[in-house]
């Protein structure tokens, strides 16, 4: 009972904010929020909903290959709406599974280039001089190798270090990691702005002379602070993210095809874009277009609300 | 009209952009793009097809292959054995390298030793050799530790270079790697062929033009080839649709359909020599990477017929080949001499269940799991190959575990070591052709016989499939010159391996070439483009 | 002595890493070469000794300019990486200009006029250059533009002029058309970014007292706007202009994929799928002088742009908010 | 009464309201002011902050920001009517009729251009003068502000400069195209104490020279009692009262201003604790019935509550109160009776 009226109390007050009203005055906005939750809802539920399991190859017959979808084509088969690619993989089942997989990926990417980021710009502000020095010139290398190059490099070591045997199954974490490493830098800077305002305030020296540790006094009046602009980071990064797996993919340092990510999809469709079979690139393309520009969009939204500045 | 082509690079761009323009109307220029580039100019760089073939516009090997991959005379008009140990080529008088000194038996000695020489990566072709000896200006003896009947088809891909221009210009091997000096062959040429290296830039074009002094009637009507790597298939596509270039090879399978329904292109399609298969780890008492302990499951021949019979290579065919493709069962191809086509009759697919059956009869009962490896940019469409034979093992209980990789990783990974120790797999794919003998001896050789470090045979049998038997005949076949017997001996080991489950052969590759409509041009089996055949009208 | 540093670090990584990268015998020899013949070239090749040794090796050859021979070319790994510079420098200098001119406008635009609706469709529309991977776009303009229309060449340069070591596309009308395509695949992502950096930064600056002291002195809009506003957004945009200038050459590799365009990309690329250590070494290498240089400019364009520094002797950095 | 020279006011304001719409609905952030002033006259303009000070200074210079707009009421310039102009001609008034000094010379100055630079554009913009004669108009009025060196501090950018020195900078920035009347915000707020009084001597003394009328807005009762001619109290969007400044801070009428006189501290006597009003303003969204000040008010009636005062005269001053209502038809009430 009690939490259910705190619940709607804070609901209440969620619903009476500046910040769910600007939102709720810009329909691109809402429409941008619908798509990305219904993409999200659609993927992450893709195991209940999707009607093939073209990750399981036991579920697949060369025999359903390379069916034009259903409403454009009289050959189609109701059992794959979307069609199916040349291995017989329902399309639609497939752009469910691989965008879970790719949103996946990138959360995963952005949640490690968040951690490292604040973490790293904690140490920066808080140390200041030499250390500080050290990280932020480590940023200003580590911007000059975007995540392509960066992933590129990871998984020429990984290749070398870990043996070949088990390559498929780290790839995902060589993808990770190395878009997580290539974008920890603009969260550092953030993080590390904040720091150096808080540093002198006189709580943490207050801190200090009470025998707390100023750092973890200041960890938990940073983040608060640096909530928003975070946020923002990690909306627009994760676009970023998704774009830059499916490139690395076009690369050929992507997740393995048996699995496909959508950029996987998409790449695999690049090859066959020309032959007439248009749908297995189309349906996918228009699905991660739809994503990243839905995230995008509510990443804009929320640089601008967020920051009552600008407002 | 004289081409030099030593002189700078720019001079040159110069000179023929006038030149171009002075003889637009009967100027045949031939543009035209591969997935990769040549990889030297050194004819001896690198034993692979597509630079063999390739460098043999410029540098013409002594004895040629027609367009039926028939030997034809080339700088020698003529050759045999004078004993079983002895061969003599003669040499071709009156022909002229393209800076116009004379082509004479020095230079056929100097190139033969040069090609078995450091930096060479044709030695393997003179395994036999004794002694190669100037007995002549025009005729050039060559001894051999044993009779050995093929030499003359393996040099046929061995080109003739000159060898005072090798001297001038200090390249009297080919780029040694270890050093680190760049070798003046590596981006220069100088042959005898229907084409003179005009412009060279690793990666981004080569340029040729028409030899007016070659010794031979030309057949084609060329004045200029430009040759671009483009390495995006769906580019080389593009280009070709819209113009850019005037011919393609190794078109994907996916793009053939629309690009026969293109006005302005044609394609042309045939069953390349190399046979793409399946391979078993068939050495190691346990799999490397399987869940079976204790024992390889791929040593029984149960096993392997189950997997064997389970594979659909038409449904392959159809879908991921887009029928670019002929399904075979045997480990050579149809114009490969030893190829028994009676023989070549695939086993019944077996239903799911009975698969099942057998492997529960092979101890089996509930499938098990297993590692496999694929190249993902080495054959058509290799990686969508394994993964169509991913799923139809799933249906029978099988799990296998797919890594498909770039190829020399792949190559790294899967091949035989230096000290003979089997490839790191336990299922991987394969493409192979005899493409210097079209010989059937060389599969046996290669990938049949039993691995052994003394003999060097068997080098490339990854899993280590080993049958006495097999291994008597092949031997014998070596040696053996009377063809009857020779055939009789082939038939018998071929049934062997076939019976034996040794291998899952699955096609031949369709060699899928695109043209514009107005390029005329001869498919050869081997996948190699003379230009020499080519005709612009 | 930082940027001697930096390059010293990059060669560590360079060489350190791509050490262990595949098995480079397999790149340089033939399917049918003997194993004997493979094991005789990785101890003359040096790939037996100790990584230390190998990397002084490196390190020593490299301040040279030797970067001993492509495994896969077996060229010198130092011409091959300078006949290709010119293609790649070229297009990314496109491109960035595509950016730069096309880019900052439209963030201008929209930074002054935030609420307009054209402001607001152009900032969607140019959504749609971060949303699909460069590869697809790259494809797509080569099939409307070459295969369906026939205006600009599918792949590839066009005719080149030498001058010097240094080729150029400038110089020829074809060369020119066959940079169209390739730019503005590189460019349409760094365009959207700086489009929307110079928003923000534009409103920001809009708002600041300054701004709002020129209006009440009555200045034009357009002095305004264009000499105050928007000379204040360059010091930020100039610092991550010159970061995405680095990202333009390593997303050069995507591009100069798509278009076959001969560039250090490329040869990156194949390298890395033949595990040609020398070319992979020598083009981070690369990377880090050119990082080394950029900084250098973006040094100096802000010396030129904000007096602040110049008084302060130029080392301090204004950080981007 | 109010305005004491024949000549027609300089500035006419009249009813001037103005809105910004919210999404909570439209909020009158200035409502219903109304005032002159003569050439040369300095007006000073006090109350705490958010009382519409500083908008109805933006509203002179049609620099409101949006969303804000001017709902009511016009302002006259010389007789012209400004308030309805379209930005092109407001813009060749702001600068040349109608100069502006905001509160932070920090932040005023563009740091990217030299202040010479920002001066002769400056005059270039309004005047008809040659690069060469607006540099020397440049010089002339930078000594006249009292930048020593002008020469050479003439091509030194805002950074270089102390803050004392950038509002010297900044006034002449104002005054180079010669306006005939400044709206200063806050001139001194950001300054330290000590140079606060120089700057305002300063600019008394410049618009003195140059015949030009100051409105000043500040929250500083201390520097209007210096400065000002006249001053107008302003509570809550209205003005509560104006007058001659010796009248209003002698003899206050409205009881804020009373209350607002007390918290100055006597110049040279600092006190512990300045006299108070008790409570705040209220927000624009929750301004009372009747008269704004009502619940803070010490002499509070019955008819505070329900109707708002607009201003009457109340000695040589004008304040909006009730105590002052000479019509007889709410006599002032005693506060006990509201007590209810």
């Amino acid at each position: 009972m009690v939490a259910r009226s705190a619940l709607s109390g804070w609901l209440h007050r969620a619903a009476d904010s500046d910040v769910w009203w600007s939102f709720k005055s810009s329909p691109m906005t809402v429409a941008a929020a619908v798509a990305t939750f219904l993409i999200v809802a659609i993927a992450f539920l893709s195991p209940l909903l999707a009607p093939h399991t073209p990750f399981d190859p036991a579920t697949l017959s060369l025999s359903d290959g390379l069916k034009p979808p259903v409403l454009i084509s009289p050959d189609g088969d109701w059992a794959f709406p979307l069609g199916t690619d040349d291995q017989g993989r329902d399309v639609l089942s497939s752009i469910m599974y691989g965008t879970r997989l790719s949103l996946a990926v990138s959360l995963a990417a952005v949640a490690v280039a968040m951690v490292l980021g604040i973490a790293l710009g904690l140490v920066s502000g808080y140390f200041g001089g030499t250390v500080d020095a050290l990280i932020m010139r480590i940023a200003d290398v580590q911007l000059t190798f975007p995540a392509i190059l960066v992933a590129l490099l990871i998984d020429g070591v990984v290749r070398g270090i870990i043996s070949v045997k088990r390559h498929d199954e780290i790839a995902i974490f060589v993808v990770v990691g190395a878009i997580g490493l290539s974008f920890w830098v603009s969260y550092a800077r953030t993080v590390r702005g904040s720091v150096m305002v808080e540093k002198n305030k006189e709580y943490v020296q207050a801190a200090r002379v009470i025998g707390l540790s100023p750092l973890l006094i200041m960890v938990r009046h940073v983040l608060p602070n640096v909530t928003g602009p975070v946020l923002v980071i990690a909306t627009l990064n994760l676009g970023l993210a998704i774009i830059t797996e499916a490139t690395l993919s076009f690369l050929g340092v992507g997740l393995p095809s048996t699995e496909p990510s959508l950029g996987t999809l998409i790449r695999l469709g690049n090859e066959v874009l020309q032959s007439g079979d248009w749908w297995i690139t189309v349906f996918p393309g228009i699905t991660l277009a739809a994503l990243v520009l839905a995230v995008n969009l509510l990443g804009d939204w929320l640089r601008d609300a967020l920051n009552p500045k600008l407002r | 009209m004289n081409f030099s082509f030593r002189h700078s690079l720019a001079l040159t761009a110069i000179v023929c952009a006038g030149l171009s323009t002075a003889t637009a109307v009967e100027a045949k220029t031939f543009k035209w793009a591969n997935s990769g580039d040549v990889s030297s100019m050194d004819p001896y760089a690198r034993q692979e097809t597509f630079l063999l073939t390739f460098n043999s516009n410029i540098y013409e090997p002594l004895i040629r292959r027609d367009k039926d991959l028939k030997l034809e005379p080339a700088l020698a008009t003529k050759w045999g054995q004078t004993d079983p140990t002895t061969w003599f080529f003669d040499i071709r008088p009156g022909v002229k390298f393209h800076d116009g000194t004379p082509f004479t038996a020095d230079d056929v000695v100097f190139s033969l030793n040069r090609a078995n020489g450091p930096g060479s990566n044709m030695g393997s072709n003179f395994v036999s050799v004794k002694e190669i000896k100037k007995a002549g200006d025009l005729r050039v003896e060559v001894t051999t530790k044993y009779p050995d009947p093929l030499l003359a088809d393996k040099w046929a891909a061995i080109g003739m270079m000159s060898k005072a221009w090798a001297e001038k210009n200090n390249a009297l091997n080919s780029a040694d790697m270890t050093k680190n000096e760049e070798n003046f062959a590596t981006r220069n040429a100088m042959g005898t062929g229907p084409f003179i290296l005009k412009e060279r830039k690793a990666g981004e074009k080569t340029i040729l033009v028409n030899n007016p002094n070659w010794w031979d009637k030309p057949t084609h009507n060329l004045t200029e080839v430009i040759f671009t790597p483009v390495a995006n298939p769906a580019t080389r596509v593009a280009a070709l649709k819209a113009g850019d270039i005037d011919m393609t090879y190794e078109v994907p399978p996916a793009d053939t359909e629309t690009l026969k329904k293109d006005a302005n292109v044609k394609v042309l399609e045939g069953p390349e020599t190399r046979v793409v298969f399946l391979g078993f780890d068939q050495e190691r008492p346990e799999l490397l990477e399987s869940n079976v302990k204790g024992k390889n499951p791929f040593k029984d021949k149960k096993v392997r017929e189950a997997i064997h019979r389970s594979i659909d290579v038409d449904a392959i065919k159809r879908t991921v080949m887009r029928g670019q493709s002929f399904p075979t069962t045997l480990m050579v191809a149809p114009g490969i001499n030893g190829y028994m086509k009676d023989l070549d009759k695939r086993p019944a697919l077996l239903k799911p269940e009975e698969a099942k059956k057998m492997l529960a009869d092979a101890g089996y009962p509930n499938g098990f799991e297993t590692g496999m490896d694929c190249p993902n940019d080495r054959y058509v469409n290799d990686e969508k190959i394994c993964q169509a034979v991913v799923a139809m093992l799933a249906k029978i209980g099988v799990k296998v575990n797919l890594r498909a990789q770039t190829r020399n990783l792949y190559f790294a990974k899967i091949l035989r070591k230096a000290d003979l120790k089997p490839g790191e797999t336990s299922f991987y794919m394969l493409g192979w052709s005899p493409a210097q003998t079209y010989d059937v001896h060389n599969v046996f050789e290669a990938l049949i016989q039993t691995p052994n470090g003394a003999t060097k045979k068997g080098q490339f049998n990854a899993g280590g499939y080993s049958n006495p038997a097999i291994d008597k005949l092949a031997d014998a076949m070596e040696q053996e010159t009377d063809k009857a017997k020779r055939d009789a001996m082939i038939k018998e080991a071929t049934k062997l391996y076939v019976d034996d489950f040794a291998y899952i052969p699955l096609h031949q590759q369709a060699v899928v070439w695109a043209a514009r409509k107005n390029i005329d041009l001869v498919q050869l089996a081997d996948n190699s483009f003379p230009l020499r055949f080519v005709q612009v009208k | 002595m930082q940027s001697i540093a930096v390059l010293l670090a990059v060669g560590v990584v360079a060489f350190s890493l791509f050490r262990y990268v595949g098995d480079p015998i397999n790149a340089m020899v033939g399917q049918d070469t003997s194993m004997e013949e493979r094991a005789e070239l990785r101890t003359k090749l040096g790939l037996n000794d100790p990584a230390p040794i190998q990397f002084l090796n490196f390190i020593g050859n490299a301040m040279r300019g030797k970067f001993g021979l492509s495994y896969r070319t077996s060229e010198p790994v130092g011409r091959l990486i300078l006949e290709r510079v010119p293609a790649t420098l070229e297009l990314s200098f496109c491109a960035a200009m595509f950016v730069l001119l096309v880019g900052v406008p439209m963030g201008v635009y929209t930074g002054l006029y935030p609420k307009h609706w054209s402001s607001r469709s152009l900032q969607a529309v140019s959504l749609i250059g971060i949303s699909l991977p460069p590869f697809l776009i790259g494809i797509l303009l080569i099939l409307v533009f070459a295969v369906m229309l026939h205006w600009l060449p599918s792949f590839g340069r066009g005719q080149t002029v030498q001058i010097g070591w240094w080729t150029t596309n400038f110089l020829t009308w074809s060369g020119l058309k066959a940079l169209i395509l390739p730019a503005i695949t590189l460019g349409v992502f760094q365009l959207t970014l700086i489009m929307r950096l110079v928003r923000s930064e534009m409103l920001e600056v809009m708002r600041t007292d300054y701004i709002k002291f020129a209006r009440a002195r009555g200045l034009t809009n357009r002095a305004i706007n264009f000499g105050h506003a928007l000379k204040n957004t360059l010091v930020p945009v100039i610092t991550v202009a010159g970061l995405q200038l680095g990202s333009l050459i390593a997303f050069a590799v995507v591009t100069e994929t798509v278009f076959a365009w001969p560039g250090v990309g490329q040869l990156f690329i194949q390298s890395v799928q033949f595990s040609d250590i020398p070319v992979m070494a020598a083009y981070l290498m690369l990377i880090g002088l050119f990082f080394v240089l950029v900084n250098l400019i973006v040094d100096l364009l802000y010396f030129v742009v904000d007096p602040r520094l110049r008084s302060q002797g130029g080392t301090a950095r204004v950080a981007g908010h | 009464m109010a305005v004491i020279s024949n000549n027609p006011p300089l500035l006419e304001v009249k009813n001037l309201r103005v809105e910004f719409p919210t999404r909570r609905g439209t909020l009158l952030a200035v409502d219903d002011v109304s005032f002159d002033i003569a050439p040369g006259e300095v007006l000073g303009v006090v109350g705490e902050s958010g009382a519409g000070k500083s908008l109805t200074g933006n509203a002179i210079i049609g620099l409101l920001e949006p969303p804000g707009r001017v709902a009511g009421g016009e302002i006259r310039l010389e007789g012209r009517r400004i308030d309805n102009l379209p930005y092109e001609e407001m813009r060749k008034i702001r600068g040349a009729r109608i100069g502006a000094i905001f509160q932070d010379p920090l932040t005023s100055l563009n740091p990217l251009y030299s202040v010479g630079r920002q001066l002769v554009e400056t005059i270039q913009t309004h005047l008809p003068l040659s690069a060469a004669e607006a540099r020397t108009r440049a010089l002339d009025l930078l000594k006249e502000v009292g930048i020593p060196g002008a020469e050479t501090r003439i091509d030194h950018y805002p950074h270089q400069f102390s803050g004392g020195m950038r509002q010297r900078v900044v006034i002449a920035l104002a005054l180079c195209a010669g306006p005939r009347l400044i709206v200063a915000d806050e001139p001194t707020t950001a300054l330290d104490v000590s140079i606060q009084a120089q700057i305002i001597a300063l600019l008394k003394k410049l618009c003195r020279e140059h015949g030009t009328a100051v409105m000043l807005v500040t929250h500083d009762m201390g520097v209007i009692a210096e400065t000002a001619d006249r001053v107008a109290v302003m509570y809550a969007g209205r003005i509560a009262e104006i007058g001659p400044v010796r009248d209003v801070v002698k003899h206050a009428k409205h009881p804020y201003t009373k209350g607002l006189m007390g918290s100055i501290p006597s110049l040279g006597v600092r006190t512990e604790r300045l006299t108070q009003i008790d409570g705040a303003m209220p927000r624009l969204t929750e301004i009372p019935k009747g008269c704004a000040f009502n619940p803070r008010c010490t002499e509070r009636g019955a008819r505070c509550l329900v109707e708002r005062p607009s201003l009457m005269p109340a000695g040589t001053s004008r304040a909006s109160c009730w105590l002052h209502d000479r019509g007889g038809v709410g006599a002032p009430i005693l506060k006990e009776t509201v007590d209810a």
